[in-house]
């Protein structure tokens, strides 16, 4: 009997969280944006110690609190209720970005619509005349902090490659990207464009080609190479 | 004597005129002076300039202020969220102006206008639509922008505890906006609250220091939007 | 029997600060530069309530502490021992400055080497080569600070006038000098140039106009012209 | 785990090599690391750029840092006081160089570099000696110098208490530059006199937030700079 031929999808988004956090180093401070990138607190090796930022004026972001403990003064920047390690610290926004901004940030942690295989990145904008445009903190961040990596799915809802050649949607910045996971794959951002670090389990190269704007290179060590 | 306190928020912002600048702290719901923004919409200035990080949630605090049409334009980063209609519409059929900034340029634009200082270069938004026909310039082989100082005729602010001088203690993320705010404005109105005695707030936890602060009023239960939202309710 | 012929000298330090203290509002907030400038805390009238900025990051200077309990790290920006009253707060160098250079403090007292008609301030160096040029924070409050005002000596020790048409010592600020208090009168810059407010007991408009290196307009009530 | 203490002065600045620029802390002798300090002389680097607001007192401290021939560079708004000597007779001879910064133009180059702004524009020392040289320019129909934001390889600084996250609290006026050079230094070392478990500092009140502090030593009971000037003492 054979099995119906299914599309394989890589990754789960607690899968590409995982992977994030395993290279975010023992003692980093780092900065979550909205949506897959909040996953990324529930998996910080037990080993590491990772201090949270948030722009809105918190570094030692906690665990989510319990129902019926939140505190309507205690938020993250996506104004969800949040809770505050032993060791934090509270302070306005100036100073806030001032820790952005200065590069006293280790690791941005990012959604995307687009990246350019220069590392420009698209994601506060869809362009269109009827939106409201809004950015937030995301161009700061992109600017200052240290290592911009972005947690996105590969392709969009209808398929189309998130990963291409040139940003379609207004920038959030200019070569800004350092490393892309998808459920595809781990992606980082060369001189020479797309470069494949590690491929999604059942994902073949051919097929995250095909699934990317722009020509990838596969980095893979040889013996993980397909 | 000093006594910064006065005795609502319907006095304290009386002289908030047509045309005013008004800061408005908060990020989303957290430190917005809600009774003062309340009380603005009573006293019912128009053509205001609101500079504040987002623009209110349903139809209460700031965007009751909106809706009510006495904003001409807004200077923020954030102007939508998951229960924010009132600016969209108002937005789409061009009735208030946008002007769109960085969350962290704008921060330090309020704090450079508390701190005299004029105009100052970031590398944030080079490359983007909102660095474009801003003055750009190389310093050690990187990129930068130059953005102007942000001061404002008047701030509203929320935060925990004051004393007769002004001296003011926050809580938690609510901070946010509220210090700058108070340095940029030349007349910080604030809401706390409690009062307290001089001497009760610690000198060396105090966030802002009462030269910032000129007018302080006491809500001690302050209304929580995010309730009203739910409540859908509308202001007044 | 005839008195032997005196030179008069006016105001005493004390009567200067006095005079000054009297002219500061109730509820301001001052600083207070090293030297004769010190003496106005003695001198605040009663009802009223002042507070003093030092920029090393103090508002609300109180009194000098009684011998035996100076804190040395409780001190003013001349580094003398200070105390603290109920009400003050702490801060940092550049919140400080931001105070000044923000224009949050209502008057600046200082003292002067020389001060022009144009309100030309000099009083840093003397421009010697052999001199260690120190500056501290007087540039800054002469630039910031909402009402500049100077306590001084009307003449140096060897009789040459402080109040001169061109300052010829470096600048600490160009045009920022509001109003002088002198041993021998209270003297405005305007755009006419310098004008006499008030001349101390004793002292003649003529007498006033020779030690003075700029021409001065008499400017007091006509009734207590002489 | 963070764990931000180091076992010794003379440990925390094993790495400030020949050549570096160190900011060090201190508003006279209150906030003045004096042991920090005197490790570093003890460790002997030379050609250092230093930038503080002072240049010590007597022969001990920053004075002799100084006296001991390894600061090549000054960079601070006063460098004469009292009791200060050893400055200004190198300076005399022509063995010191000394770049001399308004205090509150100082104060704001440092935050500025640990902000990540380039430039920013100031009216202070518009008109006078130490403006000449700086670009120029007018807004809104005043004029003001552009200024540069100042970094540094490490940073010298005293607190009160502090976690081993690197929150920290200050004494007082010995607050005074110690939050701004620890944001500005790419390494800021702090001394301080008690280390304290992490959650014993109000994170309400904590004045610098541990992300701008690499090294903490404990020094319980600091020399007084004062006292030994008294003495006469000289280090080492």
């Amino acid at each position: 009997m054979s099995q119906p031929s299914q599309q394989p999808t890589g990754w789960s988004r607690h899968d590409m969280a995982r992977l994030a956090a395993r290279d975010i180093h023992d003692g980093a401070y780092v900065n979550l944006g909205i949506g897959i990138p909040e996953l990324v607190t529930q998996h910080v090796p037990p080993d590491h110690e990772v201090i949270f930022h948030t722009e809105n004026g918190l570094l030692g972001v906690g665990p989510s609190p319990a129902a019926g403990s939140e505190d309507p003064e205690l938020i993250n920047a996506g104004k969800k209720p949040v809770t505050a390690i032993a060791g934090a610290a509270y302070f306005h926004h100036a100073d806030s970005f001032a820790m952005i901004r200065g590069g006293h940030l280790d690791v941005s942690v990012l959604g995307a619509m687009q990246v350019s295989s220069r590392g420009d990145l698209a994601n506060w904008s869809t362009g269109e005349a009827d939106a409201i445009p809004a950015v937030g903190g995301a161009m700061d961040l992109v600017a200052g902090v240290k290592r911009v990596v972005i947690l996105t799915e590969h392709t969009t809802k209808t398929g189309e490659p998130k990963l291409v050649a040139e940003c379609t949607y207004p920038l959030t910045g200019c070569g800004v990207v350092d490393r892309v996971y998808t459920n595809l794959a781990i992606i980082d951002v060369t001189p020479e464009g797309f470069v494949a670090q590690e491929i999604a389990p059942g994902i073949t190269f051919r097929e995250l080609q095909e699934k990317t704007g722009a020509p990838i290179i596969d980095g893979r060590p040889r013996s993980e190479s397909q | 004597m000093i006594q910064k306190r006065w005795s609502s928020p319907a006095d304290a912002v009386a002289d908030i005129g047509d045309g005013a600048s008004v800061m408005i702290g908060g990020f989303g719901e957290a430190g917005s002076p809600i009774e003062l923004i309340h009380a603005l919409v009573d006293k019912g200035s128009r053509n205001l300039t609101v500079i504040s990080n987002n623009t209110g949630s349903g139809r209460v605090g700031l965007a009751a202020l909106i809706a009510n049409g006495q904003v001409a334009r807004m200077i923020c980063s954030y102007p939508r969220s998951t229960n924010s209609m009132v600016f969209p519409e108002l937005y789409r059929a061009g009735k208030i102006e946008l002007e769109l900034v960085p969350q962290g340029t704008l921060a330090e634009r309020i704090r450079a206008g508390g701190a005299g200082i004029p105009a100052f270069f970031t590398a944030t938004a080079v490359g983007t639509q909102l660095g474009e026909g801003k003055e750009r310039r190389t310093f050690d082989g990187r990129d930068y922008v130059m953005e102007r100082g942000l001061r404002a005729d008047f701030a509203l602010v929320r935060a925990d505890r004051g004393d007769r001088h002004g001296n003011l203690v926050y809580t938690k993320t609510a901070r946010n906006f509220g210090p700058i705010m108070c340095m940029a404005a030349k007349v910080a109105i604030v809401q706390v609250r409690q009062v307290v005695e001089s001497g009760c707030i610690d000198p060396e936890a105090v966030v802002t220091p009462g030269i910032f602060v000129q007018r302080l009023v006491e809500v001690p239960c302050p209304e929580q939007e995010s309730h009203l939202v739910k409540e859908g309710r509308c202001y007044p």
